[in-house]
């Protein structure tokens, strides 16, 4: 199979999928490979992430990466949040095809496009 | 609901083919008993395949597949029916447009025809059609995979694949697979017999299928010529989301479906021939292809209905761009 | 006796096949459940050919058989073993001596050996061998007609053969023939955990065949250098004959033998083979291939000593040579 | 089958084998295409075939071929076994591939040849 049972256990059970009602940071990027999209909603509170909501449209693993790096960061504060790499990400799906780890790359940069807005407003 | 990519085997053909698994093993370029009763197996599956497409028994090359069919060198190639879509094409109208071609001195035109998706499933003709070679496969025929045919037309003249054998009058070498082509000439017999209750079922269960989806699904498009389509192939754009996603999720609830053709699957390209009907690559995307057989049941469908508008409903729910079109629809609606 | 030919599929083959026949019907480029247990069929065989001929899984490419696998396109190809007089080639040699010539320059010089008889009849090694690629046929190996591989160095890059279909890492398209390749991958389990009891019974009974021979006929000749060679052939010329009328005689009386190779019969020119042994056209024409296999048994061998020396006296009687021959020797005598 | 049961059948049975003892007309020939050989004897007596044997060395329809021509002339007048044609011979033996059809001519011409030896001594 080319995906990890882990990847279609996130596909059928999406964790934290949505919007939040009262998020303080939304970003949403646009893969320039295959226009894959995903959107984050943070609930940002004293430089700590108590809520994290996502939304994706693609593949298997951009749904995949979406669901587990709302579990990943949720809880963690902004800057151990910049620490979670492409590499931990991949791992946590169970691995992912050669051809689709920038469905990994998608989720930080996501990430770090709403970190940002949080940076600039402090 | 894949069975364009392959069919279950009939069990009359594995029965068929038995005997060529166990007591008749002869190599059918032996001289001796054993090898004549494989010669002659082989010779009465040759015309089977033949009398299926209404071709003579020495225009049939038996091979290895559906690839290895469509590997020789013509210059005009036509499916004669899609294999995601399942329109069929106009082969009948090239077909004599290259005869006059060749009429006007254009000699060594010939025209190919890929069939392997429309064998079993709609009449093949090969006079009708006026193709000079036809790809066929008999996996998608309800016998095994890693046997197939090419028709060649008494007149033309082909380079052979594999050198270093006399097998299939000089044009295909290496020795027969047996039992296999045994289980493709039963398929051919089932296939020629049994064909106008298969068409006729199939297109009945489609005819429910598509009437359930558009009855439980929001923004399904279907594709396809409606009218000169395979009678087993449903082929549905479900709009805001990905295939490939939806096929994970049926797959994980015992539903088996395709996005594109299983041949060209692993490459996940937006389908280039939905995009070609002009359908954008949110729909090529998101394009599924179900695909009924002989053996599909009522219950089948039933329960791929049931299944079907969850699995939609629940990766729509993900989808940021279904949640846009709400929020513009809401708008629109105030 | 015509195991050179065609092998008996044996009984386990076809019970680790037929679920591939029958349930497990997936397309292996399938993404869904059933395509993976197909694909996962397709790679647990790739590791067991691979294991016969201590080589990687990736390094083998699964195809049609031992004919397909044969039409690559490389600089120098050796016969492992000789299909008609079973003699066994110094490729190692060959192999020191092609690599020299690589590690020379000549970067782009393979060894191609064709181990389609050898396999499962002698240890087969490519490390030890230093072959770049290796043809192999199922059905030399008690598995069934139509499916084979080509093992192929990690390091050499060869063209693909069936364009049409991303399969076989690019190297060979087509969808694959999943029940015959896990024929053929149950088939070389068995002969890797076989080899040594098949081949110290193929060498007894090839010893009491030839035994008997000696004792029961005049005027033969055993072909092939009777240290390197096959254990399970022993090529005889008969003098003052020719090979297919013996052929026939014995095949009504339920014996299967070869003239010559089966790949390349239908000819019947007098074996070059034979002939290259400097044997001269009329001991080559004469000259039969007994093959015994790991099935054939003491009261198979009995049986044809019973029926050879018969059949050959009968056409011996025939044989102007023959009368000639006694004439002159008892003038000789006189 | 590339052979006929009939053809099988003077393989296994052969006609007529042998060399007369009382032979007054005998002739070899060898096919120039193949090697194949037929050796022919025959007891001619007033203008009438008494008794044909045959011997022949090659492949099986040289071998039926031989046999077959002694049923086919036994009997017959000098004149009458100068019309058994390549065709009826080729029939006899229930058809022939075409690359085997020379073993007909074979027998046609040996036959030729000993009745030609009649022919000169008349
Ligand atoms: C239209 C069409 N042509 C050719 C093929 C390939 O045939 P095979 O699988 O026998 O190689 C397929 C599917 O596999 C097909 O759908
Ligand atoms: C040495 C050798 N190579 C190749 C082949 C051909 O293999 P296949 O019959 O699988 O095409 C044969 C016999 O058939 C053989 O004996
Ligand atoms: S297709 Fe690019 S990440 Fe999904
Ligand atoms: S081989 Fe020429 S006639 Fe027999």
């Amino acid at each position: 199979m080319p995906y990890s049972n882990i990847l279609k256990d996130h596909l059928a059970r999406p964790r934290n999928a949505g919007e939040l009602a009262d998020a303080n940071r939304v970003a949403e990027q646009t893969n320039p490979a295959c226009g894959d999209r995903l959107k984050l909603s943070l609930r940002v509170r004293g430089g700590r992430i108590e809520a994290a909501r996502f939304l994706a449209y693609g593949c298997p693993p951009t749904l995949a990466c979406g669901s587990v790096l709302t579990e990943l960061i949720e809880g963690l504060t902004v800057d151990e949040a910049l620490r979670v790499s492409r590499a931990e990400i991949i791992a946590a799906v169970g691995g992912l095809p050669a051809r689709k780890t920038h469905a990994a790359a998608l989720a930080v940069e996501t990430l770090h496009q709403a970190i940002g807005q949080i940076h600039r407003q402090v | 609901m894949d069975n364009s990519a392959t069919t279950p085997v009939d069990r009359r053909v594995v029965e068929a083919m038995m005997p060529y698994l166990t007591e008749k093993f002869g190599n059918p370029s032996s001289v001796h008993f054993y090898g004549q009763e494989a010669r002659a197996a082989v010779d009465r599956a040759r015309r089977e395949v033949a009398a299926l497409i209404n071709a003579r028994p020495n225009e049939i090359v038996l091979l290895s597949g559906g690839t290895e069919a469509n590997n020789d060198t013509v210059l005009i190639t036509v499916m004669l029916a899609n294999n995601e879509i399942g329109t069929v094409q106009p082969i009948a109208e090239i077909g004599t447009l290259v005869r006059e071609l060749r009429a006007g001195g254009r000699k060594y035109l010939w025209l190919h025809t890929d069939g392997v998706q429309a064998l079993g499933r709609m009449p093949v003709n090969v006079e009708t059609l006026g193709c000079d070679l036809l790809s066929m496969s008999a996996h998608k025929l309800h016998a095994p995979q890693g046997v197939g045919a090419l028709y060649v037309r008494r007149s033309v003249r082909l380079a052979p694949q594999n050198i270093g054998g006399h097998q299939e009058r000089e044009r295909r070498g290496g020795t027969e697979a047996v039992s296999m082509i045994v289980a493709f000439g039963t398929a051919a017999a089932l296939a020629r017999e049994e064909l106008d209750a298969r068409i006729a079922h199939m297109r009945a269960l489609r005819a429910r299928f598509e009437a359930g989806v558009t009855e439980r699904i929001s923004d399904v498009i279907f594709n396809g010529d409606t009218e000169r389509r395979l009678p087993h192939i449903s082929n549905v754009s479900f709009r805001f989301i990905e295939g490939e996603g939806l096929l994970i999720n049926l797959d994980m609830q015992g539903v088996a479906v395709s996005t594109g053709s299983a041949c060209s699957s692993g490459s996940l390209e937006p389908s280039p021939v939905i995009r070609a009907l002009g359908r954008g690559d949110e729909l090529a995307r998101g394009s599924i292809r179900f695909s009924i057989g002989k053996d599909t049941t009522d219950e089948d469908i039933d329960y791929v209905l049931e299944v079907l508008p969850r699995a939609v409903e629940n990766l729509r729910r993900l989808s940021p761009l279904y949640q846009q079109a709400i929020a513009e629809r809401a708008c629109t609606a105030v």
